[in-house]
């Protein structure tokens, strides 16, 4: 079994590059992030102790924001976006129809975005990074399930 | 102006499949940033032509550009919502390929951080930004030149500039279409300040939401970098300043400068009670420097023309919701609402009509439509009980029910409360438990009262702008369209 | 060393330069409310019970609302602690701090010792205006000698400070946000889990409700011990100690 | 009022009402001891569990003091009718007031999972789920306190209150007055 340092060796330039200083913490997280799909505790206590952090530190900081993640992704992620060009078009009504829907049998993950800034396509969708536009529950769901085709 | 066609590939165009359209082309297309009207996209432009490329309704993106172009339809320069611009800030963007430093050099990029350290007089540049009356863009509207003032008056040999970029508010994209559009003019805006305040060291906190825009920010400071714009020894001189971008992770609060401050230290983005100010106890203890994207890309136009031409400036907006044409416009300050919103926007969707406009995102307020007449700057909007707020600008028809947004915006404060603070962290999710009682019909009179003090000792109690802020869509739609909460009040006491 | 005179209600006090509010105004004999503040560790301002109306200060005459315990005076403040507004303000941060956890006073370990309950007495709280929220929180009972209730904290953050500033073991921390806040041990894990705890029960003494207690004590038998901290700090500090 | 038309000064008509509590706040009312006397001087107790025969609740009351929390139909039927003939009702001890322990069960998060723990989790092998229409009133999804049902008139705080805090609060009651109670001898919860 490889140690945590092997085990996590691609972290190594991101911390060297914040000089395994404190501040660096965010960013650190941010990139562990991308590297290993979510923030697993043997990850967060590797970070931990190469910026000689409190673990409980690390875990207050990493939880305070909404895109840290603690457990692997599905396959597919689906963000409705909730900002308020999106809600007055009917954003609320979709993320609740696409709720009940069955979406783990597509191995599709739902959530929701703050504004991402695009709103002439309101209400929009966020599917593994790209915008749909203008959409409604039954569109989204049929594009879905053109993806596990 | 390049006559070679320029084809928006920023994140709106980019959601309507610009990429596919650049992939697809035979011909030397230019990549730029935001062209305005987004709701037409994706869009192109051939010298001062704009070319709406966007399918008719039901139809398919064309498949090739060419083709695209075939069927694209013209936007007229003299259409009110390009004529009746006047852009300054965004005076490059859409013009020049935001990944092209040469470009933008070619257009006049760094030319007054040159003047500004040729002259070597920071004051002088404080005092042009004072006599200005630049007021900060993110919101709150605390006058530029003063801050700056401030922070260069400091004793400590080092300091920092911070731009928030964290443009959190639901329905705002105007940093981003700067950003994404023409990075170099935040960047040459940041190291005007830096070299008048006297920092050398900066820091862009932006939020991870925006992609593209952390993409190209980081090619235009590695390529600024690589011709001497940014780093050490910048235009020969003996300035050094240098940029490094701090990406944030999901927290609306991190616009708060207090908190933001945290979050690039790589904490909880907590804010802390002011005084001391940033401008005294900053980013690691120092003295800071913290502006908007917007605030900061107006340097370099301030700069070029002088205070008189600058006049009273300009306010960028994103323009959305139930209105016929959305995006980003650029316009002088004290435009009237009603031009921006019917003329240049096109009013209401076909059968319907305007009930309000909603500014300053979760901080802001709900603008009646018979109060369209008002100019669009900073006291104006506040007599109206809102705030110019970022820019972020939500045309609402009479379909919409108005304690319906105030709960909306209720329950995003909750979500983005940092959760310090009682007033904030539970007084929001009692506002929004009173909202729903009132949207379910199971309200009483005593129910309304009850959500008019909360909101008041929620407003007086709370630590930061958040909290503070985070009752005004509720005190304003209470204020201008009490008859949406009366309607649903129950007569009498209810008894559950 | 500076001075500067202030007016506190109807009281003109003389204090150095960089005295807070708080301290001017226990000088002055007049009390001021306060939770999440405590004498030797930061002060943080969160839980805005001490907030007071300040005029007079750089030049502004309306009244602001600032926290006692991290303003400073300056000449010619002058303050009013208990205007109508105030007392709202206290009365409604009591009634959201009862509200939002699972107060049951009558079967706690800290019955009669404890500040939150007594706050309530001071601002008149005689029942909550605003609903109860019943929230579903746990009990860690894994450290061997102490308990966390969470159903009983306020998130004055006491128990993150003194382990942080003064025990130097930072075991405490507050994780995630908003209406989601809990205090956290190590990773989110339990408490007996924790290697950097060195079982010196600051947190405990510090604990101004019943949220962290002696897993000894039975209801009503938890007396907090805020002054050992300020003994240890001036112990520290003075090199003076009262055996 | 009526009783006025006789001439000879009306009795004040108390009652002390039963909801979802211990039956403490009752006991500390029997705390009063010889005061207990004085007050049937004053008083005619006409709805009671400790003090009258009545089994409905009468009209025309001037004082209830209501204990407990509303927790089930019965409880809930109940306050509504001594809200609708009662003047001053008196909301009775940190379970009237607060929900108190009978509202720690609105953690679990509604009646089913109540039931559910106590009846079937709970028990030793052979457990099932109470059901008797008409007989065993339902629970309510929570208990709530008395004032988020129906509108109160005085709080008396305490678990239990004890005597003096109800004799403070009866005393200028049964005077028409309304008691201003302050103090950690007389609005203390637990």
């Amino acid at each position: 079994m490889p140690t945590l340092k092997q085990g996590f060796a691609a972290l190594e330039p991101v911390l060297q590059r914040h000089g395994h200083q404190a501040h660096g913490l965010i960013e650190v997280l941010n990139a562990a992030q991308q590297l290993y799909g979510h923030l697993s505790e043997p990850l967060l206590r590797h970070i931990a102790r190469q910026l000689r952090l409190p673990f409980s530190r690390v875990q207050g900081t990493a939880s305070f924001y909404h895109l840290f993640r603690f457990a692997p992704q599905a396959r597919h992620s689906c963000l409705v976006c909730t900002g308020t060009a999106c809600h007055v078009q009917g954003a609320a009504q979709l993320l609740a129809e696409l709720r009940a829907a069955p979406l783990a049998e597509l191995s599709v993950e739902l959530g929701s975005v703050r504004c991402i800034g695009t709103c002439s396509g309101a209400p929009l969708v966020v599917v593994d990074g790209a915008v749909w536009n203008h959409v409604d529950a039954n569109a989204v769901l049929a594009r879905l399930r053109e993806l596990e085709r | 102006m390049s006559s070679c066609l320029r084809l928006c590939t920023a994140a709106s165009c980019r959601s309507r499949g610009a990429m596919a359209l650049l992939q697809s082309s035979d011909r030397p297309v230019k990549e730029v940033g935001c062209l305005g009207p987004c709701s037409e996209g994706p869009l192109a432009a051939e010298g001062a032509q704009l070319l709406s490329l966007k399918p008719a309704e039901g139809e398919p993106l064309a498949p090739s550009l060419g083709a695209a172009l075939a069927g694209s339809r013209a936007i007229s320069a003299d259409d009110p919502f390009l004529k009746l611009q006047r852009r300054l800030v965004l005076a490059r963007c859409g013009v020049v390929d935001p990944g092209c430093i040469d470009d933008a050099l070619a257009q006049g990029a760094y030319q007054q951080l040159q003047a500004v350290l040729a002259a070597n007089n920071p004051s002088a540049v404080i005092d042009t930004v004072r006599r200005s009356g630049l007021r900060g863009r993110g919101g709150a509207g605390y006058p530029t030149g003063l801050k700056w003032a401030t922070v260069a008056a400091m004793p400590s040999d080092q300091k920092v500039v911070v731009c928030n970029a964290d443009e959190g508010d639901p329905g705002a994209f105007m940093d981003r279409t700067l950003m994404e559009g023409d990075p170099h003019t935040l960047l040459e805006g940041m190291a005007i300040a830096a070299f008048a305040v006297g920092a050398a060291q900066g820091f862009i906190y932006i939020r991870a939401e925006y992609p593209l825009a952390i993409e190209r920010l980081r090619r235009a400071i590695a390529a600024a970098e690589a011709r001497g714009w940014l780093g050490t020894a910048i235009g020969g001189s003996r300035f050094s300043f240098g940029i490094e971008l701090r990406v944030g992770a999901g927290a609306y609060v991190c616009g708060e400068e207090t908190a933001l401050i945290h979050s690039i230290e790589g904490r909880r983005g907590v804010p802390r009670p002011r005084p001391p100010y940033p401008a005294e106890h900053g980013v690691f203890g120092l003295p800071t420097l913290i502006n908007n994207v917007e605030t900061f890309g107006n340097i370099p136009p301030l700069l070029r023309l002088g205070v008189e031409a600058y006049g009273a400036g300009t306010k960028v907006f994103s323009l959305t919701g139930h209105v016929q044409r959305s995006g980003v416009l650029e316009v002088p300050m004290g435009t009237p609402l009603r031009t921006i919103v019917e003329t240049m926007g096109g009013g209401a969707p076909p059968g319907r009509q305007i009930k309000a406009v909603q500014t300053g995102g979760p901080s802001g307020g709900c603008i009646p439509a018979s109060a369209l007449n008002t100019p669009v700057d900073y006291d104006s909007l506040k007599a109206l009980g809102t705030i110019m707020g970022s820019g972020g600008m939500v045309v609402m028809d009479d379909t919409t029910n108005m304690v319906d947004i105030a709960a909306f915006f209720i329950a995003f404060s909750r979500e983005e409360s940092c959760g310090k603070c009682i007033p904030c962290r539970s007084g929001t999710v009692q506002l929004e438990m009173l909202l729903r009682k009132l949207l379910e019909r199971r309200a009483s009179a005593a129910d309304l009262t009850q959500l008019e003090a909360l909101c008041h000792t929620v407003a007086d109690a709370s630590l930061c702008g958040l909290g503070q802020s985070a009752p005004k869509p509720v005190l304003s739609t209470l204020r201008h369209f009490r008859g949406d909460y009366l309607e649903l009040l129950e007569p009498g006491e209810v008894v559950r | 060393m500076s001075v500067c005179t202030l007016r506190i209600n109807d009281h003109d006090i003389a204090v150095p330069a960089g005295t807070t509010l708080l301290q001017a105004a226990q000088q002055a004999t007049i009390p001021i409310p306060t939770l999440c503040f405590l004498e030797g560790l930061s002060a943080v301002a969160a839980c805005r019970l001490c907030l007071v109306e300040v005029s007079g200060a750089d030049g502004r005459e309306e009244p602001r609302l600032l926290a006692a315990c991290v303003t400073a005076a300056t000449e010619g403040m002058r303050v009013q602690t208990h205007t109508p507004r105030l007392q709202e303000i206290r009365r409604t941060v009591i009634e959201l701090l009862f509200t939002e956890g699972n107060h049951v006073c009558a079967i706690c370990v800290a019955n009669g010792h404890c500040e939150l309950q007594n706050l309530a007495v001071e601002v008149g709280m005689d029942h909550s205006r605003l609903p109860y929220r019943f929230p579903e929180r746990h009990v860690d009972l894994s450290h061997p000698q102490y308990g966390l209730d969470h159903n009983r904290c306020i998130l004055c953050t006491r128990c993150v400070r003194v382990c942080d500033e003064v025990e130097g073991a930072h075991v405490w921390d507050v994780g995630w946000r908003g209406e989601h806040c809990q205090i956290i041990s190590g990773l989110h894990e339990p408490w007996g889990d924790v290697q950097a705890c060195t079982h010196c029960g600051k947190c405990v003494d510090v604990c101004p409700t019943g949220a962290l207690f002696h897993k000894v004590d039975t209801s009503s038998e938890k007396h907090g011990h805020p002054e050992r901290l300020q003994r240890l700090m001036h112990a520290r500090t003075h090199q003076q100690w009262t055996p | 009022m009526d009783a006025m038309s006789t001439n000879t000064p009306r009795k004040t008509r108390l009652a002390t009402v039963w909801l979802a509590g211990c039956s403490g706040c009752h006991m500390s009312f029997l705390d009063l001891d010889e005061w207990l006397l004085e007050l049937a001087e004053q008083a005619d107790i006409v709805y009671s569990p400790v003090g009258s025969d009545a089994k409905t609740y009468p009209a025309d009351v001037d004082i209830a003091l209501v204990e407990g929390g509303v927790a089930n139909a019965d409880n809930l039927e109940l306050l509504l009718q001594v809200r609708a003939n009662t003047r001053t009702l008196v909301s009775f001890g940190d379970c009237a007031i607060t929900a108190n322990i009978p509202g720690m069960r609105n953690m679990l998060r509604g009646s089913d999972p109540v039931l559910r723990r106590a009846y079937l989790e709970l028990a030793d092998g052979s457990g099932q789920l109470p059901h008797a229409p008409g007989i065993v009133p339902e629970l309510l999804e929570r208990v709530l306190p008395v004032h988020e049902l129906v509108p109160v008139e005085v709080y008396l705080p305490g678990c239990p209150p004890p005597a003096e805090r109800i004799r403070a609060a009866l005393e200028p009651l049964l005077h028409g007055e309304r008691p201003q109670l302050s103090g950690s001898d007389q609005i203390r919860f637990g």
